[in-house]
């Protein structure tokens, strides 16, 4: 909270050179803050969703006239043909480098199950769905100042695009949000999200993103929310011991004990690990690979379950950034631009056990 | 992710259920909150529209939409229906009203046998969210204002309009 | 299921355990199941026709695990223990275990061991108990990390499972 | 019951912060699939849900489904419940069963599974047991195989889809009184012996599956779990061993309205509709196995001659 108190500081971008006088914040009121709250007759704000009362065939009209824009793929029908980036239309044909940095694609953690690699071995894998992203925006580096910058390598240098799944009925949502999409000839979608892409990766709005985006065998990095769990202790939030049950042990048993040194350590060192809310942050995990992929309903395996997030949650898929699990060869760059075979049978990673084969068995060596 | 129960079969409801089931803080532990449910299902069937807080509503309307699917499936002749009959209404003439006004009322329904609405919160007092829970097809008037004349108003007027000459100009593509 | 309770050892009072024991020794009569998890003080069942083994088994007073060889202070399957049997410390090597193991590897009823001597060659001539084939593997890997030859101990065995 | 007018009659359809899940079909979410192959013959994709293309005929599904495949039905926690994953995970599960014949049995039928091992010597290795236990679903449904061999008893967890396992044989199909038979461990050893290398016991065609209500004899105190607590029926000689403290704390935990809490069964079961639904999907592969299966079967026992005294 204070890092961001002086952030906010720093980002005061006053016109002209005018130096900005730095004030230290020294205290911290944002702990101490009384915690207000409503009297008990105080009278909350009933939140109505208000029926206009519309007669069936004028909602069937307004769904209608709004729905040419919404439904996978949500492209407006006049615009979609010039739009669309095919291979060879692409003006600037750009040959991928290893330093390249791809657009990411939004999904939906689905659930998880079990694969058997061909050695027999067991693993856990979770499936993310890829609903229908479609490239809303493209903002090129010299325009993209945003007011919190992400913590991304040499940003000055790079874009960003604007990436949006799921597309919803715009009856449902405010002017100003539908507005975004006005330009992009994609309907409105539900998620948003923004994804920095060196300039050569640049994608025209309304490209569609799908599965084939990652090739299978690929490493990705996953970002998502964790999932809420509320206010824990600390035997839950950090994993602490706790205290024994008996023995003499009088009101402590999941207490945090001690929580500092004495002398002119006598004080509480910040991070010092106690009770809180626990989850709900957005959390990385990286060097997850692709074992499988279905390009029929656009759902890809990756490994392990430690996706973050509840399942139906929303999750981010980049390039993984861990330097010995780069893509060594070219990914389609900057994005697949093939059509999506609709055939049912998946591509499959050559270590993983596809069940169209029979059983596994074992050479006497 | 462990495996579903094959022993009971048992028809969809057709309302929103919780994932998980309110413990409705009893002296009693469970036995006191199924007490306490019975007694709002003997009151729905009795009066077929009480007002009471949400929580206790919403979880007896599970109980009552059960009660009447099994009751609808199995009929009267069925030992277990009978059984759960007997336990969830307290007042035995509602067994046959159960069997002789209700089933033949829900047999062919489509939709859920019960309706609540959010009532109010009364100001000054308990601030607790206060419901109405009713089942369908009961005498008494109904809660909403009809909206069967909203014809008229203004906002549908002139959507009638747009749509004629939105199909007036589709015609002549749907013709080619 | 792991049931973990702590072993209470009372010596008997109760007519019955004499009865069925028959001897005038003092007897022991274990009032709790055998433990699902090999630490210190489990007991186990010697399962090789070692002499000290089948001695200490007959008399009632199965060996003692007093020391577990392995980081973790609980005993896996394959791991080296050192268990008091009959006044004398002995090493064993853990070949059936109640502990839920991995899915296609057996659990047994009863924590088996077979008494080996420092060098790994076991004291008795043949298992009498079928064991996990996964020891084949496990086995040869402990020899080759650690040593001492413990692939005698298949040798003996008279049945995979 | 006069009904104050304070109530506000605005109309609010029942609020829950619960998506409105009338029916939780498994016909993949409009948005991920319909719309795409209607993309494809580029009509506008105004998905209307009440019209799908006419459905063929449902097929009638036997009764006993969801006895003989229960790991087809998913988890019925509603957070976990996404149409797509559970679609995909049967298409897995067709697969897999089209490559081994995965027959069908209950608790207390006995086994025999031949897989794969890579550290047994001939590489294969065969178990054979009585099933006590059946649990989990989906790809991960597993079950327990429990035999004494050379007076000692042990226990073998095989799951179900695993592409290692060769071979799935029934060789005696029966059901038992209980649900799960933990209770063997605690049993005498001659309840749960059965010799490796005995016949399948074959069953006429159409026969409903025996039920074998044997009355197991456990062994004294001290027992795995409190089996005075579970009203196990297929137990002999439980009283015999049992104090009146057993009794009594066995008394006081019982939950006799268990039995009439609907909800709970509710959430902890799929309903009738989407059941039917689920096996509506996979119904004309799993029947094409079968037919397969009472073939092969036929075959089988009419090449092998029998020895006649």
């Amino acid at each position: 909270m204070m890092r961001s108190v002086i952030h906010q500081l720093l980002g005061l971008r006053l016109s002209g050179g005018c130096g900005v006088t730095l004030t230290q914040v020294r205290d911290k009121g944002h702990l101490s803050r009384p915690r207000l709250r409503n009297p008990q007759w105080f009278l909350r704000k009933e939140v109505t969703r208000y029926d206009d009362h519309l007669t069936t065939e004028n909602k069937q009209f307004v769904n209608e006239l709004g729905g040419v824009n919404f439904g996978v793929p949500a492209i407006k029908k006049d615009v979609q043909e010039n739009l669309i980036k095919t291979k060879d239309a692409a003006t600037n044909e750009v040959t991928w480098t290893p330093g390249l940095r791809r657009c990411g694609l939004i999904a939906r953690k689905i659930g998880q199950y079990p694969l058997w690699l061909k050695n027999g071995e067991r693993i856990r894998t979770t499936l993310l769905q890829i609903a229908d992203n479609h490239v809303i925006k493209y903002i090129p580096p010299e325009e993209y100042l945003p007011a919190q910058p992400p913590k991304v390598h040499n940003l000055k240098k790079r874009g960003c695009i604007l990436v949006g799944s799921e597309s919803t009925n715009p009856a449902l949502l405010t002017k100003e949000y539908t507005g975004i999409f006005r330009d992009s000839g994609v309907g409105p979608k539900k998620n948003l999200a923004r994804f920095i892409v060196s300039p050569e990766a640049e994608l025209v709005p309304g490209t569609p993103l799908n599965v084939n985006h990652f090739g299978v065998g690929d490493f990705v990095d996953v970002r998502g929310k964790t999932v809420d769990h509320g206010f824990q202790g600390v035997v839950k939030r950090h994993g602490f011991k706790g205290m024994p049950a008996s023995h003499g042990v009088t009101k402590t048993h999941r207490r945090a004990g001690n929580i500092g040194g004495g002398g002119e350590k006598g004080r509480v060192w910040p991070g010092t690990k106690m009770p809180g809310h626990m989850g709900n942050r957005w959390r990385i995990i990286k060097g997850l690979r692709v074992w499988r992929i279905n390009t029929k309903y656009n759902v890809m395996w990756v490994q392990g379950s430690s996706v973050p997030g509840p399942t139906g949650g929303l999750v981010y898929i980049y390039d993984t950034i861990l330097p010995l699990r780069k893509n060594k060869e070219a990914p389609p760059f900057p994005t697949f631009f093939g059509e999506l075979q609709q055939t049912s049978d998946d591509v499959w990673y050559e270590k993983v056990h596809d069940f169209k084969n029979g059983s596994i068995t074992y050479e006497n060596e | 992710m462990n495996q579903a129960d094959v022993t009971k079969l048992m028809s969809q409801l057709r309302i929103a259920v919780r994932p998980n089931k309110r413990n409705l803080k009893n002296a009693d532990g469970p036995e006191g909150r199924l007490l306490k449910l019975r007694k709002t299902v003997t009151a729905l069937v009795k009066h077929e529209r009480i007002e009471l807080f949400y929580n206790r509503a919403d979880e007896a309307r599970g109980y009552a939409e059960l009660l009447i699917s099994n009751a609808i499936r199995h009929g009267d002749r069925h030992k277990a229906t009978m059984e759960l009959a007997d336990y969830w209404l307290l007042e035995k003439q509602l067994v046959h009203k159960l069997f002789r006004v209700l089933v033949p009322r829900y047999e062919n329904y489509s939709v859920s046998y019960t309706r609540m609405y959010k009532a109010p919160r009364d100001y000054p007092g308990i601030y607790y969210r206060q419901s109405v829970l009713e089942l369908r097809g009961n005498p008494y008037p109904s809660l909403l204002t009809d909206h069967s004349q909203n014809r008229s108003l203004l906002h549908n007027v002139l959507l009638d309009e747009a749509r004629k000459e939105f199909r007036r100009q589709k015609l002549p593509e749907l013709v080619i | 299921m792991a049931l973990r309770i702590l072993k209470t050892l009372r010596p008997v009072a109760h007519p019955l355990a004499t009865t069925l024991a028959g001897g005038q020794r003092q007897e022991f009569i274990h009032t709790t199941p055998a433990c699902c998890e090999i630490r210190k003080l489990a007991r186990l069942r010697v399962v090789d026709n070692s002499d000290l083994g089948k001695r200490a088994m007959a008399e009632g007073r199965p060996p003692r695990c007093i020391h577990v060889y392995n980081k973790r202070g609980v005993g896996l399957i394959g791991d080296k223990v050192l268990v008091a049997i009959k006044g004398q410390m002995k090493k064993g090597i853990l070949v059936g275990l109640k502990q839920n193991q991995k899915p296609k590897q057996p659990k047994f009823d009863s924590n088996n061991l077979v008494l080996i001597d420092d060098n790994g060659s076991p004291l008795g001539t043949r298992i009498h108990v079928p064991i996990p084939t996964i020891l084949r593997t496990i086995l040869k890997e402990k020899t080759l990390a650690k040593g001492a030859d413990y692939t005698k101990v298949l040798a003996i065995a008279s049945r995979y499972v | 019951m006069n009904l104050s007018t304070r109530v506000m009659l605005n109309r609010l359809a029942p609020q829950c912060a619960y998506k409105r899940i009338v029916t939780f079909s498994t016909k993949t979410a409009e948005h991920a699939v319909e719309n795409q192959e209607e993309s494809k013959k580029g009509v506008a994709p105004a998905p209307t849900p009440s019209s799908p293309a006419p459905v063929t005929r449902k097929p009638i599904i036997p009764a006993n489904y969801r006895f003989v495949y229960p790991e087809f039905l998913p988890d019925p926690k509603v957070e976990w419940r996404n149409p797509i994953r559970e679609k995909l995970e049967r298409l897995d599960m067709l697969e897999r069963r089209k490559q081994i014949d995965l027959p069908e049995f209950y608790v207390g039928s006995v086994l025999a599974v031949t897989s794969s091992d890579p550290h047994a010597a001939g590489k294969t290795s065969r178990f054979v047991g009585i099933c006590i236990n059946r649990d989990r679903c989906g790809l991960r449904a597993r079950f327990v195989l429990r035999n004494v061999i050379d007076h000692q008893g042990m226990e073998v967890v095989y799951e179900l889809y695993d592409p290692t396992i060769q071979k799935v044989e029934v060789l005696r199909l029966e059901k038992r009184l209980d649900d799960s038979l933990f209770y063997l461990r605690d049993a005498l050893p001659e309840y749960s012996t059965f010799d490796e290398n005995m016949e399948a016991e074959p069953l006429e065609e159409g026969a409903s599956v025996p039920v074998n209500d044997i009355k197991v004899v456990l062994r004294p105190r001290p027992w795995l779990e409190r089996w005075e607590r579970q009203n196990l029926r297929g137990v002999a000689n439980i009283d015999e061993y049992l104090k009146d403290k057993h009794r009594l704390s066995a008394a006081k935990v019982q939950k006799p309205w268990e039995k009439y809490d609907m909800m709970k069964d509710y959430r902890s079961s799929i309903p009738e509709e989407e059941q039917t639904e689920i096996f509506a999907e996979v119904h004309t592969d799993l029947h094409t196995l079968e037919l397969q299966r009472k073939r092969n079967k036929r075959k089988r026992t009419f090449v092998k001659p029998k020895q006649l005294a």
